[in-house]
């Protein structure tokens, strides 16, 4: 294994080039750092589930906001800290997860899309009419205590965070857990055939899919200090979640990174050259080109480019 | 003529082909023309007509509107035909109105041959055109097919696996396996090839027995 | 008060059935969900608005744009991501909405953001049994009525549409018929279109113009499609009514505010319990 | 090897034209650093394509333009203005203030932002302490953020009045119009389901009974994605009321226009934020007749004094597009910019927040006329209580909700849309153009 060696070095370098980075770049480039790591997480939850086993999800807000709004609420109403929120949240966007989406993965394709949909729909009307005393109805809640001052602390922290739930996912879809659910995205019977449970693999796929919304969510909404219905259960939210994993290169752990990295930077790029909506016109058009004729995403062309560069590490 | 090969010899492969349903390669010709790579729409204008081998109904149409569907490139004559298929097969003159979903399997069958004479083709492919039927509906599915060739004139194309049901029909016959032709010539004279009649005619009349081998797909006729 | 909802109800379900219909037709015929279908009603109630209100030409030529509009977008969305990307349906659902996300930009930058009311058709208003109804939104209602009934019409006996049901319930026979699908599929999804546009039209007499009101028909033809099971324009009909009848009657019985809450429960429940739909058959 | 090339080459294209792309945008960011050593940075955040937002950075561009003419600011310094939109997006809100103080790092901001998104960047101007004027959102709670944490909130500044005092002399045009002239007792509030509508219907219908002696008879929230509000307006009439308060600043033309399309028989006044723009008549194609609104000032219909109407002549001749009149922020805009500028030239610049908070505080423009107080820009003081409500409004805009109205503007007016699309102020007396009315088809 004389690559080990090699790739070793190359993840020290890397991972010392994140630790100064703050140094070196503008506290405005971190903050975009900063965003773009948490829609990172949300690409990776949406492709944990999605982009392997071919069940899209429409829905992921709605898992993102469970666990946003369960930290928001418990920290805001309750005085819960937050040490002992975040995990509260996990847990609730688990359960919750669950007991909501957990009929609907008998249902198959578009279906399955649609009901996902319809949830995120419901759950955006129901937290402005149930209980807006405590949801903050649809002004949502500000003033929410925050984990991190300051850009480069707000970088440290989403960095490690996103890095930390990449490897996690990373490793766990190279076991063979990993690899019979990406089954299930080409061939559900084959994987029943071969003496597994599609549907508990579908399940466990769910579960890791929530686990990282909710965690993702709830450090989210820490991170900006305010939660607000129309900006999490929107339809524009889904989209930006749902390009930045397809462009990026679904079915894959760094692709939906890649993505998310890709649409917010381009988005920050844009801002002073189209200060309006042309930005989202010009970014909403970007994504769909890639999407329409790049389907295996930016990670397909980088690799591309390095076998047209460095030649095929597998020949050479 | 008809054309017989065991289950996956390529017979409905070999139609979908002519039909420009799957993609070939090679050079398909009807009456000296190329209608090679130019689609069904193509081919069906060009006058041939398909009655496949799962039917490919239309299941909550009338089967007056299933038969109507086959007039879309012959929409001039459609009264003209419409009265012939009922001539051939009065039994959907009587179901006009009952839903395709609804019909038994030699209705379906009749309905099928009925659909692919609306487009009045020159030469009508059927496909297994006995399958799963009784041996009465089987013999007036023949009598049909009989008198398109004989009173209107029709070439009439089979793809049997019934080999005694071909021979008996067919002036001529053409024996496919794994996609490659076996053998070809006129029924009577194939009829007393010996090595064929055991493999393909079988000892009971109406028998088929699969030979090793043969099932694999054979896709690969040029 | 009872004869209130009933009329309300009769009305809105009308305009409801005529923004899904569209929707249905492509769904039925390809599986597919369009859901830039809401997209068509924008772009119809825009430039019905554009034509009537900043252009100054009689209202006709704005519905006649608007229609052209509508088929125009309909082949357009079919050449350029339905054939592209050959079906695939969860690929064309994704694309659609991104395609959705890119008009709502559009609108805001060629219009702004900010609501505009389109004049009505026909402008006034009648009081039957004692609950007043705007002439434009009658006459919407009954023109939807002469829509569908036409459609169904066409779709049953003519050529066209016996091809069109042809296709939606087996591909592979309508083309032994020598059915050229690609062609079908075009006439569908301009139809689609077209329809889409002029029930915006209707659609905005009834409400607004805005860039985000492409949301609202979008869930409407989904739960239309969803509850109706596969697009069956009969079932699309039903189940506009019951989607109409059940807004109204929470608007005036429960609670305004919760109307949504109702739209979205029917779909979910729908989909759980029965997940082909009240009236699910293979057919348009 | 040849097909293996071509898309590669392809790719090179799109990758060659993608470094130009980001060599011009970082061109473009140097570009600025560059000015923002020499200059002062001013920040917009608000929506760009709606109406108000635009209003806010109009007058600020006004403001800003002239400012410059006369030779820049501390010490003959130029101002830029920097737009960030918000979309109305809470999120994108806050990405918009990080980017104009992080990329940016603009030295003032204005706001034309709408509560939730105002409500939605606060933290990240409590952290970042930059002086911020806020000309649109009129959210009370923010001022009672002031009063709870006055360290914090320090940069703050809402040159609106908020919507208590909002409410507080509206109860007052119930007394006198409502009531009093039309002879009206009982009311349906119909109110759209959002923070502003929750607001508002909160303090009117705590007020209208006891203070205005109008029975509250029923609520009616309403879903803002309603289609079809005929089943909303049969409510309204079943209830039994006299008139009908309407709450909405989403698709308030949706229902001004239905309502005017069904002819519902039944007044109906309150606020309609889409009617206290010029724009209202187009915007409902003249479905918009007989309606009245509360709006504060200035407003349509609102005479102007010297100063307002140089500032609204110079925006007509500059704007071509819509809006065609500045909103009420658009005057807050403009003649808050100024103030603020004053204040940092009094402060020696923006960087000592506290200096630049008291010298706004001092700020007080007057603006008269017919020898008369016509507009106020100044704030309260701190520990000043309002006679009236009885509380404190710190970093608010002073306002008069008394009679006469001599000590500031006052927090409102009244305006009326009459079925010939004109329009004037009907209330407080002192500011009236015209007359209340009822459409034609009300008895």
């Amino acid at each position: 294994m004389d690559i080990g060696r090699h790739h070793l070095a190359l993840w020290a370098i890397a991972a010392a080039g994140l630790f100064v980075l703050p140094s070196l770049v503008g506290s405005g480039i971190l903050r975009t750092l900063i965003l773009a790591n948490y829609l990172a997480i949300f690409a990776i939850s949406w492709d944990v589930l999605s982009g392997r086993t071919g069940y899209i999800s429409f829905g992921q807000p709605f898992l993102i906001g469970i666990g946003a709004y369960t930290t928001a609420i418990l920290t805001k109403r309750f005085d819960v800290p937050m040490e002992i929120s975040i995990p509260a949240a996990v847990l609730v966007t688990m359960v919750g997860g669950l007991i909501v989406l957990l009929p609907a993965l008998r249902l198959r394709g578009s279906y399955f899309a649609l009901v996902t949909l319809a949830l995120m729909e419901l759950c955006y009307q129901l937290v402005q009419v149930i209980r807006p005393d405590i949801t903050g109805g649809t002004r949502g809640m500000s003033g929410l205590p925050t984990l991190t001052r300051g850009a480069s602390n707000g970088y440290y922290l989403s960095t490690g965070l996103m890095l930390t739930i990449a490897l996690t996912a990373w490793m766990l879809m190279r076991t063979r857990l990993g690899l019979a659910l990406s089954a299930i995205g080409m061939d559900e019977g084959a994987v029943q055939g071969a003496g597994l449970s599609p549907t508990r693999l579908k399940s466990f796929a769910f579960l890791a899919s929530a686990f990282i919304a909710g965690l993702g969510g709830a450090f989210y909404t820490h991170y900006l200090g305010s939660i607000a219905p129309r900006a999490l259960f929107d339809i524009t939210f889904l989209f930006t979640i749902l390009a930045a994993a397809l462009i990026g290169g679904s079915g894959t752990v760094i692709g939906p990174i890649l993505g998310a990295f890709f649409l917010t930077f381009l988005l920050e790029w844009l801002r002073p050259l189209l200060p309006g909506a042309e930005r989202y016109f010009v970014y909403g058009l970007v994504a769909l080109l890639l999407y329409m004729y790049q389907p295996a995403g930016i990670l397909a062309i980088i690799e591309r480019v390095r076998v047209r560069l460095f030649g095929d590490s597998r020949s050479g | 003529m008809a054309i017989v090969g065991a289950n996956g010899a390529g017979k409905s492969t070999l139609f979908d082909g002519v039909m420009g349903l799957v993609h070939t390669r090679g050079d398909i010709r009807l009456a000296g023309e190329s209608i090679q790579g130019k689609g069904p729409t193509f081919a069906v204008g060009a006058g041939i007509g398909y009655a496949s081998e799962r039917f490919n109904l239309f299941p909550y149409m009338s089967v007056r509107d299933n038969l109507l569907t086959g007039a879309w490139t012959a929409r001039k004559s459609i009264e003209e035909n419409l009265l012939r298929v009922h001539t051939l097969f009065p039994r959907l003159a009587e179901r006009e109105s009952q839903e395709a979903a609804t019909c038994s399997g030699g209705e379906r069958q009749m309905i099928s041959l009925g659909r692919a004479l609306m487009s009045a083709p020159k030469l009508l492919l059927v496909d297994e055109p006995t399958i799963g039927l009784a041996p009465k509906i089987c013999a007036e599915i023949a009598q049909s097919l009989q008198r398109m060739r004989d009173e209107m004139g029709l070439t009439v194309l089979i793809a049997e696996q019934n080999a005694n049901f071909a021979i008996r029909l067919a002036e001529r016959l053409l024996i496919l396996e794994s996609g490659h032709i076996r053998a070809g010539g006129q029924s009577e004279e194939l009829a007393k090839d010996e090595g064929l009649v055991s493999a393909y005619f079988g000892k009971d009349a109406g028998g088929f027995e699969a030979k090793e081998g043969v099932k694999s797909p054979g896709a690969a006729w040029t | 008060m009872l004869l209130q909802i009933l009329i309300q109800g009769f009305l809105l379900s009308g305009l409801y059935a005529l923004i899904a219909v569209g929707f249905t037709l492509i769904f039925g015929i390809g599986r597919i969900l369009n859901l830039a279908h809401g997209s068509y009603l924008m772009a119809g109630g825009y430039a019905f608005f554009w034509i009537g209100q900043i252009i100054g030409l009689p209202k006709i030529i704005g519905v006649a744009l608007a229609v052209f509009l509508g088929a125009g977008m309909g082949i357009a969305i079919y050449r350029l991501i339905v054939r592209p990307l050959k079906g695939d349906r969860i690929a064309v659902e994704i694309a659609t909405l991104i395609l959705a996300v890119i008009l709502q930009a559009a609108i805001v930058l060629i219009f702004g953001s900010s609501s505009k009311i389109p004049h009505p058709l026909v402008p006034g208003v009648v009081r039957i049994a004692d609950t007043p109804i705007a002439w434009s939104i009658l006459v919407a209602t009954c023109a939807s009525w002469i829509i569908l009934l036409s459609l169904y019409a066409f779709i049953r006996l003519s050529h066209t549409g016996r091809a069109m049901q042809a296709v939606s319930m087996d591909p592979k026979g309508a083309a032994i018929c020598g059915i050229d699908s690609n062609r079908i599929d075009i006439i569908v999804w301009s139809i689609s279109g077209g329809l889409g546009a002029l029930a915006g039209v209707f659609f905005a007499g009834y409400t607004q113009l805005s860039p985000s009101m492409w949301v609202t028909p979008l869930i409407i033809s989904v739960a239309v499609v969803i509850v109706g099971g596969i697009g069956s324009i009969m079932g699309t009909l039903a189940v506009a009514h019951i989607i109409g009848f059940m807004e109204v009657i929470v608007t005036t019985l429960i609670a305004p505010e919760l109307r949504g809450v109702f739209t979205m429960g029917l779909i979910i429940v729908a989909l759980l319990f029965r997940p082909r739909g009240l009236f699910g058959r293979e057919e348009i | 090897m040849k097909s293996a090339t071509s898309p590669g080459i392809r790719f090179l294209g799109i990758r060659f034209s993608g470094t130009r792309f980001f060599t011009a945008a970082l061109l473009a960011a140097a570009f600025t650093a560059h000015q923002a050593a020499a200059d002062i940075k001013v920040g917009f955040i608000g929506s760009l394509s709606s109406d108000t937002g635009r209003s806010t950075l109009r007058g600020a561009e006004i403001a800003v333009d002239e400012l410059n003419a006369s030779g820049g600011v501390l010490g003959g310094q130029k101002i830029v203005l920097i737009p960030a939109d918000t979309g109305e997006d809470v999120t994108e809100g806050i990405k918009a203030y990080e980017y104009l103080a992080e990329s940016e790092e603009v030295d003032f901001i204005v706001s034309g932002s709408i509560d939730d998104v105002s409500l939605g960047w606060i933290p990240r101007m409590r952290e970042y302490r930059i002086p911020t004027l806020d000309t649109w959102t009129s959210y009370i709670g923010i001022i009672d953020m002031v009063i709870e944490d006055p360290e914090a909130m320090m940069p703050y500044f809402m040159n609106i009045a908020s919507d208590e005092a909002l409410a507080t002399l509206y109860i007052d045009f119930g007394k006198d119009v409502l009531k009093g002239q039309m002879g009206w007792n009982s009311v349906v509030i119909l109110a759209e389901d959002t923070a502003f509508g929750g607001a508002i219907t909160g303090l009117v219908t705590d007020a209208l009974a006891p203070e205005a002696g109008i029975e509250v008879k029923e609520i009616i929230k309403y879903d803002i994605a309603t289609v079809d509000f005929a089943p909303i307006f049969s409510k309204a009439q079943n209830s039994g009321a006299d008139f009908i308060y309407l709450v909405s600043s989403v698709n308030s033309q949706v229902v001004s226009s239905q309502y005017v399309k069904l002819q519902v028989p039944m007044a109906m006044t309150g606020v309609n934020v889409s009617a206290m723009g010029a724009d209202y008549w187009e915007d409902t194609g003249g479905a918009g007749g007989g309606m009245s609104t509360l709006s504060p000032v200035p407003s349509v219909g609102f005479k102007l004094d010297p100063v307002s109407q140089a500032f609204v002549d110079t925006y007509r001749a500059r704007y071509k597009d819509r809006p065609v009149m500045p909103h009420f922020n658009g005057f807050n805009a403009y003649h808050g910019v100024k103030q603020a500028m004053a204040a940092a030239e009094a402060a020696g610049g923006f960087d000592d927040v506290d200096a630049w908070a008291s010298n706004m505080k001092q700020q007080d423009l007057v603006l008269e006329l017919d020898g008369q107080l016509w507009l106020r820009y100044g704030f309260w003081g701190d520990d000043e209580v309002e006679p009236r409500t009885g509380r404190k409004y710190p970093h608010n805009i002073r306002f008069d909700i008394t009679e006469p109205y001599d000590e500031a503007s006052p927090s409102m007016v009244v305006i009326q849309w009459y079925e010939d699309g004109t329009t004037a102020v009907i209330y407080p007396k002192k500011y009236a153009t015209g007359e209340f009315a009822l459409p034609s088809w009300v008895k």
